[in-house]
């Protein structure tokens, strides 16, 4: 089992690192490239909602603090917005403290809603503190290097990081107490388990993977404002959306939930015209209706049922 | 002092007006603990119904609300029923995974919307739409107050329907412990359907009763889904009381933080209001109305 | 000074007074039982105890060291293990998964946790449920799962709240074996049962309260001819 | 009045209930006996119309209630006050006596049969303003008996209701369903308490391995070997 | 790639513009009025380029700014389109023209107002038929030293790049000019009650409003002071919200002497633009905006550039561009390089004022339709 995991790995990042010898085009390479922007929050997004049940309608502002960080580099010190690359996942970390602070006192749909007040307070404030911001008008940069593969790599390579260390993670101690707070917060309570600690131990790698991402996208988009990267519908619920579709609490569901977002989104944005969102939403609720765990969620559901049943029926001949 | 004044009549007639927006996302969000991500989409399609039943028979929407609402009744327990009931039935790792098809109906409700009535902006003024009383300097608009009122009158009634009547405590029944209820001889599947009926006929309610003052286009929505939530939680999930006070607490906190610090601010007041009653009452309002 | 003692204990919820200026000792090794009836407040000094409430007043102490101020994970820490009334299983984790969640707090290594988590559901007779999920167990394994996690955390001191309710006799008497081996292994009991068989079959002693209160403190046998738990709690003589 | 025939039950695709057949006459009070997960709450579940039944039939004064959802099979008379009480939490003790009492009947005599349900369990009164799920758990367990009671039943299902109370209240409970039975309610009970129970009980049916292997008056089952080394310990 | 064989060939040109979103409405208007004048180009028989006809691909950007990328990336690299022209909104036209210039693509921006995108020395990146945000105030200010002289002024802005790049500029003039901004907030869109707002810029006591703000919270604040009975001497809007045909019925009677800075009106004397609005109304139903102008504008500079071009590559079309000079309905397009910005036209702007139920013009006062009122009467007097 876990060496076919682990075969299965292999062989899908060599599949990735090799992609860029048969997609060249630069239009693939940006789909691809976005399908990774998405991936790193969903997998950041899924250690602490997924995996520690902590469902956070806030992400953008970790987001959008990791975008700014790299963007206002340039803006006010004219620094290559490259560092943002190290100091926005910090920037997001640091400032995830706090908030762990605030909402961990706070369970269920008052934590979720919590951290879409706490969101939305980013994105008013940094629409409004003009002078340091620069507000509404956002920050436009030149990017530095345009070809595509460098984005491709970089971004598969972050990528790689994210899914590697929410794996150790959740491999580990900390992902066990993680899944118990989840299950039932009480119980792990009295298992010796610091709740609120180790939410923050999701939490902060959380905040950082989503961090890096907004570093990377202003780098690769190459303008961001206030309301694009702190946004609500766009970023903080869209990344539910990608683990969902993918499988919450999978390794690699929010993966998946960002191929399948970035690229359906894109066929029938090219195909249908503007009925495209609406043959979307279309999907999102098929999708979900049918397969309700995700589809990496259900693949694993079915997996454990044939293992189960050989189990059985090999016990049975016994 | 008129300024002050003012502000707190805005306030609290604002304050009206969420609440209003708010009190069917008490019901699907409050009491059966559906996030609902499509509450203001549903807030939408009510507005377009009244909308309709005035540009085209001249209906006032006041009177026009009564049609919405079976309308948006039907459409909530179609959407209960044939969609997210099918959710409530599988165990999944969370449970919100509800809020996707939420996110997957507002999308549908919302592009729909434009394919039959294209993006434009519309409004409907009617006579009443900017009359004024005065009190000293300070105006009260006429239909904000109507629609206070109204909210109020709805906060009642759906409280009252919630604990007095046996269909409203099936209500609340089910949602605290669905094979309990049946036991009961309760047909939770068509009460929960109900329920989302409801939610979403009182979301249509709270349209109608904007549309005289307010505008409408498909992508309204999303200005009500965040406000109705936090107005829900505020009031600590479930309790309709709380609910209108949570209405009244935002609607006040924005209008002294509009006065006061500036208008771009004031969003930035509620949510810290919210998030402090958060912290200090983690029950929400309700925990200060019911003592 | 007492290897576990309570002191003045009281709590109350708004207007009801649930547990009022209680005290008792518990001395290592022993297991000690608190009987008293429904809502008499046993499973509220459970809670006292392992912090998931605060105290409205008084002082407990576990080993010498003053414990009522300390956050409720870190009561596990120190060496108190409790189970809960209404069983609060980690639904989605297997049994082996549960057992082993209890045993990180001693070792932060998998293969260690795994192989501590195996040797207590094999003590507890789990094996053959180990890789169930907890939520498709029946309440009574449901509890012997609570007792399994509890004693993964490797506590002094075990808090068992009713973990024999639902069983017939035959069962109990197993369930009195499994409470006596952890004994056996040097583990201090304080235990809350209804089932009087098994109370007057394993406790060394045994407290019985009413409305918070302490209405008697001895040997199984003469608590049970106190007349006013006969009155409160037992109905007639318990023979 | 009650004739389960030959019924099969799985959860997913794990059998747990094999032919498993029974009746329950008019009046009667009738006791399933089974170890842990021998499948009696299984049992109870069928009848109630939650869990579906793959084969075999269920009637239920003459009429076939196999494939009846479960608020139907509580309209006709069939209460079943469930394994681990299952109260709705977040109401008050008033309420979930309320939600008791939705059929007409039951609603026409509400006031009357709540007054019987205080007299039944005092400290309901005392406390029926308070959230049930603050109760402690012997209250809760007398709640949702009396919230049973509450439909005034034709066939009252127990699964376990002595769990978790005092020693004086197991005794009153079980004088209590005696009384009720006697009032010509008849009754279904799954107890643990086997000697009290089957001191009680018109006739038996002991369940093993999802399969009911004996069955009997109580007193016959009292003195059954296989009882007595299985259930009693002795 | 021109393998297309046996097909007829085309002159590819991308339109990126928001189809679904809250900003559909303009692109909606904005796709029919590039239709439209592309019809009418067929007609007089100049939409064919040396043999090719030209072909607009639309692409809808959402509203969202990754969107907008995509689609770039896609038009430009797997539809092969020789240049790309759009962008509605401030956010997606910078993304688009980052593209561009990486890319190698001529972009003709639409609507886009941000003074960013034609700053930036980006040479691939053209405005013709709109202004930068803080130039839509010219004629404006030329009104304020004229006629309106006021001493305290009060500003506010919809806290959007629109609103905040007007709201600067305006901020910077009133400064020189020595006038006192006595109130001076940003807020955010979709609010259903300003008057906390009105109310305090009413106790500030201003002569003149100016207020930045995009449809209809235009019709919401003018109508939220018609009801607070909040008077001054003159109301200005500055850009969209104020002259579109929705403000009016929303904001109904309040409507009545509000003035805005524009940048086109149907009864504008450029020829074509009555045109434009009377076949747009017929078509479509509906009466267009000085976006959907913008668009039609546009689709013709197009047209003028494809046919000029020497040879249809990026360089060409880009040269073409350069060295357009033509009149349009939004007046003449030049592409020039003045006070830093680079391609840029230089606006013509208006003052316009809605006179029983009318927008007219009334500033410059060469072109104007109407007089001018001034100082407008209050509420109750009206
Ligand atoms: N969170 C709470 N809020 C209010 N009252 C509570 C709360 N928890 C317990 N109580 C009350 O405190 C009293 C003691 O409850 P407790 O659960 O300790 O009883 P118990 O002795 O364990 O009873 P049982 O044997 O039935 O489990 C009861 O009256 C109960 O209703
Ligand atoms: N939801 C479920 N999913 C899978 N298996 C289940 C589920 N519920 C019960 N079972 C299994 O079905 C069998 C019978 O369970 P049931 O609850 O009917 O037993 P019971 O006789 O009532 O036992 P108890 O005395 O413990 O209440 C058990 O083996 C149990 O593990
Ligand atoms: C509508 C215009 C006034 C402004 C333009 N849409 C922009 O966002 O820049
Ligand atoms: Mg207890
Ligand atoms: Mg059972």
């Amino acid at each position: 089992m876990k060496n076919k995991n682990i075969v299965f790995t292999l062989l899908f990042a060599l599949f990735a690192v090799l992609l860029p010898l048969f997609v060249k085009a630069p239009y693939q390479m940006h789909i691809l490239i976005l399908i990774i922007i998405w991936s790193v929050i969903g997998t950041a997004w899924n250690l602490l909602g997924g995996y520690a049940g902590q469902v956070s309608f806030g992400h953008a502002a970790f987001f959008g603090l990791g975008a700014y960080a790299a963007g206002l580099l340039k803006f006010h010190y004219d620094i290559s917005p490259w560092w943002g690359m190290l100091l926005g996942p910090v920037a997001a970390s640091v400032i995830s403290l706090p908030i762990g602070l605030i909402c961990f006192r706070l369970r269920g749909p008052y934590f979720a809603l919590a951290m879409l007040a706490l969101g939305e307070i980013f994105r008013l404030l940094f629409t409004n503190l003009t002078s340091f911001t620069n507000g509404a008008r956002g920050i436009l940069i030149m990017p530095e290097i345009t070809g595509k593969m460098f984005y491709y790599y970089l971004g598969l390579a972050m990528l790689a990081l994210t899914l590697l260390t929410t794996y150790l993670i959740v491999h580990s101690k900390v992902g066990y107490y993680l899944v118990s707070i989840r299950e039932d917060q009480d119980a792990a309570t009295s298992l010796g388990i610091p709740t609120t600690r180790y939410k923050n131990y999701a939490l902060l790698p959380s905040a950082f993977f989503t961090g890096l991402a907004g570093a990377f996208y202003m780098n690769y988009v190459a303008f961001i404002d206030p309301n694009i990267v702190f946004n609500l519908s766009n970023v903080s619920v869209m990344v539910i959306l990608v683990v969902m579709l993918g499988g919450v609490a999978t390794t690699w569901g929010p993966t998946v939930g960002a191929a399948m977002y970035i690229f359906l989104g894109e066929l029938f944005r090219t195909t249908l015209g503007s009925a495209n969102v609406l043959v979307f939403g279309i999907l999102v609720c098929l999708i979900i209706m049918f397969l309700p765990n995700g589809v990496v969620g259900e693949i694993n559901i079915l997996m454990k049922q044939a293992a189960a049943r050989k189990k059985t029926s090999l016990a049975g001949g016994a | 002092m008129v300024l002050f004044g003012q502000t707190v009549i805005c306030g609290i007639l604002l304050g009206g007006m969420y609440a209003l927006i708010a009190i069917g996302m008490t019901l699907i969000m409050g009491v059966m603990k559906i996030i609902n991500l499509a509450h203001g989409a549903l807030v939408m399609v009510g507005m377009y119904v009244t909308y309709v039943c005035f540009k085209e028979f001249g209906i006032d929407p006041y009177i026009g609300m009564f049609l919405a609402m079976p309308v948006l009744f039907f459409i909530g327990c179609l959407i209960q029923k044939y969609m997210i009931n099918r959710l409530v039935e599988v165990d999944s790792i969370l449970p919100e995974n509800q809020v996707l098809l939420t996110v997957g109906i507002m999308l549908v409700l919302t592009e729909s919307a434009r394919l039959i009535f294209k993006s434009d902006y519309r409004s409907v003024a009617t006579s009443y739409s900017s009359k004024v009383a005065f009190l000293g300097d300070m105006s009260i608009s006429v239909p904000m107050l109507t629609g206070f009122f109204i909210a109020m009158i709805f906060t009642l009634i759906l409280h009252l329907f919630l604990t007095k009547t046996d269909i409203g405590r099936s209500i609340r029944a089910t949602a605290q412990d669905r094979d309990a209820a049946v036991y009961m001889g309760v047909n939770s599947s068509r009460i929960t359907m109900i329920t989302f009926g409801i939610g979403s006929a009182l979301a249509a309610a709270g349209g109608s009763l904007l549309l005289p003052l307010f505008y409408l286009f498909p992508d309204i929505g999303h200005l009500f889904t965040a406000k109705s939530f936090i107005i829900t939680i505020l009031g600590g999930m479930g309790s309709t009381m709380g609910a209108a006070v949570g209405g009244l607490v935002l609607g006040i906190a924005e209008s002294l933080g509009a006065t006061y610090i500036s208008m771009g601010y004031k969003d930035i007041v509620g949510l810290v209001i919210f998030l402090l009653v958060l912290l200090f009452l983690p029950g929400g309002l309700k925990s200060i109305v019911k003592r | 000074m007492s290897y576990f003692e309570v002191k003045d204990i009281t709590k109350k919820f708004g207007g009801l007074t649930a547990v009022s200026s209680l005290s008792f000792t518990v001395e290592k090794g022993e297991i000690f039982g608190i009987i008293g009836p429904n809502g008499s407040g046993k499973t509220t000094v459970f809670n006292l105890i392992s912090r998931f409430f605060p105290l409205t007043a008084g002082e407990i102490y576990f080993k010498g060291k003053r414990i009522d101020q300390l956050p409720a994970h870190k009561i596990c820490e120190i060496g108190i293990g409790r189970t809960f009334q209404v069983v609060k299983p980690l639904r989605r984790m297997t049994v082996l998964e549960n057992v082993m969640a209890g045993a990180f707090l001693r070792t932060n290594s998998m293969g260690r946790a795994r192989h501590r988590a195996e040797e207590i559901i094999d003590f507890c007779g789990l094996t053959r449920y180990k890789e169930r999920e907890a939520k498709s167990l029946p309440i009574p394994l449901r509890k012997r799962l609570e007792i399994a996690r509890a004693l993964a955390t490797g506590p002094e001191l075990l808090l068992l709240d009713e973990t024999c309710a639902g069983l017939n006799p035959k069962e109990s008497e197993e369930a009195i074996e499994l409470i006596r081996k952890i004994r056996d292994t040097g583990i201090t009991i304080i235990i809350i049962e209804h089932i009087m068989k098994v109370m007057m079959g394993i406790s060394d002693r045994i407290l019985a309260i009413n409305f918070g209160r302490q209405i008697a403190l001895g040997k199984p046998q003469e608590v049970a001819n106190h007349p006013e738990v006969i009155k409160a709690y037992l109905g007639d003589a318990y023979a | 009045m009650l004739k389960v025939q030959g019924i099969d039950v799985s959860y997913r695709d794990i059998q747990v209930l094999w032919d498993v057949s029974f009746e329950v006459n008019e009046g009667e009070l009738v006791v399933l006996l089974g170890a842990n997960g021998s499948g009696k709450t299984t049992t109870l579940n069928a009848i109630s119309g939650l869990l579906p039944v793959k084969k075999g039939t269920i009637e239920f004064l003459g009429q076939d209630i196999t494939k009846l959802p479960g608020y139907k099979v509580a309209e006709l008379g069939i209460i079943h006050v469930p394994e681990g009480r299952r109260l709705f939490p977040e109401m008050t003790v008033r309420e979930n006596l309320e939600m008791g009492s939705l059929f007409p009947e039951a609603k026409a005599k509400r006031k009357e049969t709540m007054k019987k349900v205080f007299e039944l369990f005092p400290v309901l009164e005392e406390r029926q303003n308070q959230e049930a799920g603050t109760l402690s758990g012997g209250q809760q367990q007398m709640l949702a008996l009396g919230r049973g009671l509450m439909a005034l039943p034709k066939l009252l299902i127990m699964d376990e209701p002595s769990l978790g109370l005092a020693p004086v209240l197991v005794k009153q409970i079980f004088e209590k369903v005696k009384d009720i039975n006697g009032q010509g309610v008849t009754v279904l009970l799954v107890e643990q308490n086997v000697v009290q129970s089957l001191n009680l009980c018109h006739r038996a049916y002991v369940l093993e391995n999802g399969r009911v292997i004996l069955q009997g008056s109580g007193k016959e089952l009292l003195e059954d070997p296989h009882v007595k080394e299985a259930y009693l310990g002795m | 790639g021109g393998g297309q064989g046996a097909k007829k060939e085309e002159v590819k040109v991308g339109v990126i513009l928001p189809l679904t979103g809250s900003e559909a409405m303009f692109g909606e208007m904005e796709k029919n009025s590039f239709e439209m004048a592309l019809e009418e180009l067929k007609a007089a028989g100049k939409a064919a380029i040396g043999g090719k006809e030209i072909k607009l691909l639309f692409e809808d950007d959402q509203g969202k700014q990754d969107v907008a990328k995509s689609a770039a990336e896609k038009l430009v690299n797997q539809d092969k389109v020789v240049m790309l022209t759009g962008g509605y909104s401030s956010a997606c036209s910078n993304v688009i023209a980052g593209s561009a210039q990486a890319m190698n693509i001529p972009f003709l921006v639409v609507t886009g107002s941000s003074d960013d995108i034609t700053k930036k020395g980006w040479q691939w990146v053209f405005r013709g038929a709109a202004a930068p945000a803080s130039k839509y105030t010219g004629a404006l200010w030329d009104m304020i030293e004229k006629v309106v002289k006021p001493k305290n002024v009060a500003l506010i802005y919809e806290n959007t790049d629109f609103g905040t790049s007007s709201a600067k500029a305006f901020r910077a003039d009133c400064e020189k000019r020595g006038i006192n901004l006595v109130f001076d907030q940003a807020y955010e869109h979709g609010a259903i009650d300003f008057k906390p707002m009105l109310a305090n810029m009413r106790s500030t006591n201003p002569d003149m409003i100016f207020a930045v703000s995009y449809v209809m919270d235009a019709a919401m604040i003018t109508k939220q002071m018609k009801e607070l009975d909040f008077n001054v001497n003159l109301f200005v809007g500055g850009g969209a919200g104020y002259t579109m045909p929705e403000f009016k019925e929303n904001a109904g009677s309040a409507s009545e002497y509000v003035a805005s800075t524009t940048l086109w009106v149907p009864n504008v004397a450029w020829p074509g633009a009555s045109d434009y609005f009377n076949k747009y109304k017929q078509k479509y139903g509906k009466e267009p905006d000085y976006h959907g102008a913008q668009a039609y504008a546009t689709m013709y500079i197009i047209a003028d550039a494809l046919s000029r071009a020497k040879e249809l590559t990026n360089t060409g079309i880009q040269k073409a561009l350069k060295e357009t000079d033509m009149m349009t309905i939004m007046g003449p397009v030049k592409f020039e390089d003045w006070e830093g910005y680079t391609n840029q036209n230089k606006p013509t702007t208006y003052v316009v004022q809605w006179q029983k139920g009318k927008l007219e013009v009334i500033w410059p006062e060469n072109v104007k339709s109407a007089g001018y009122v001034y100082p407008v009467p209050k509420w109750r007097e009206r």
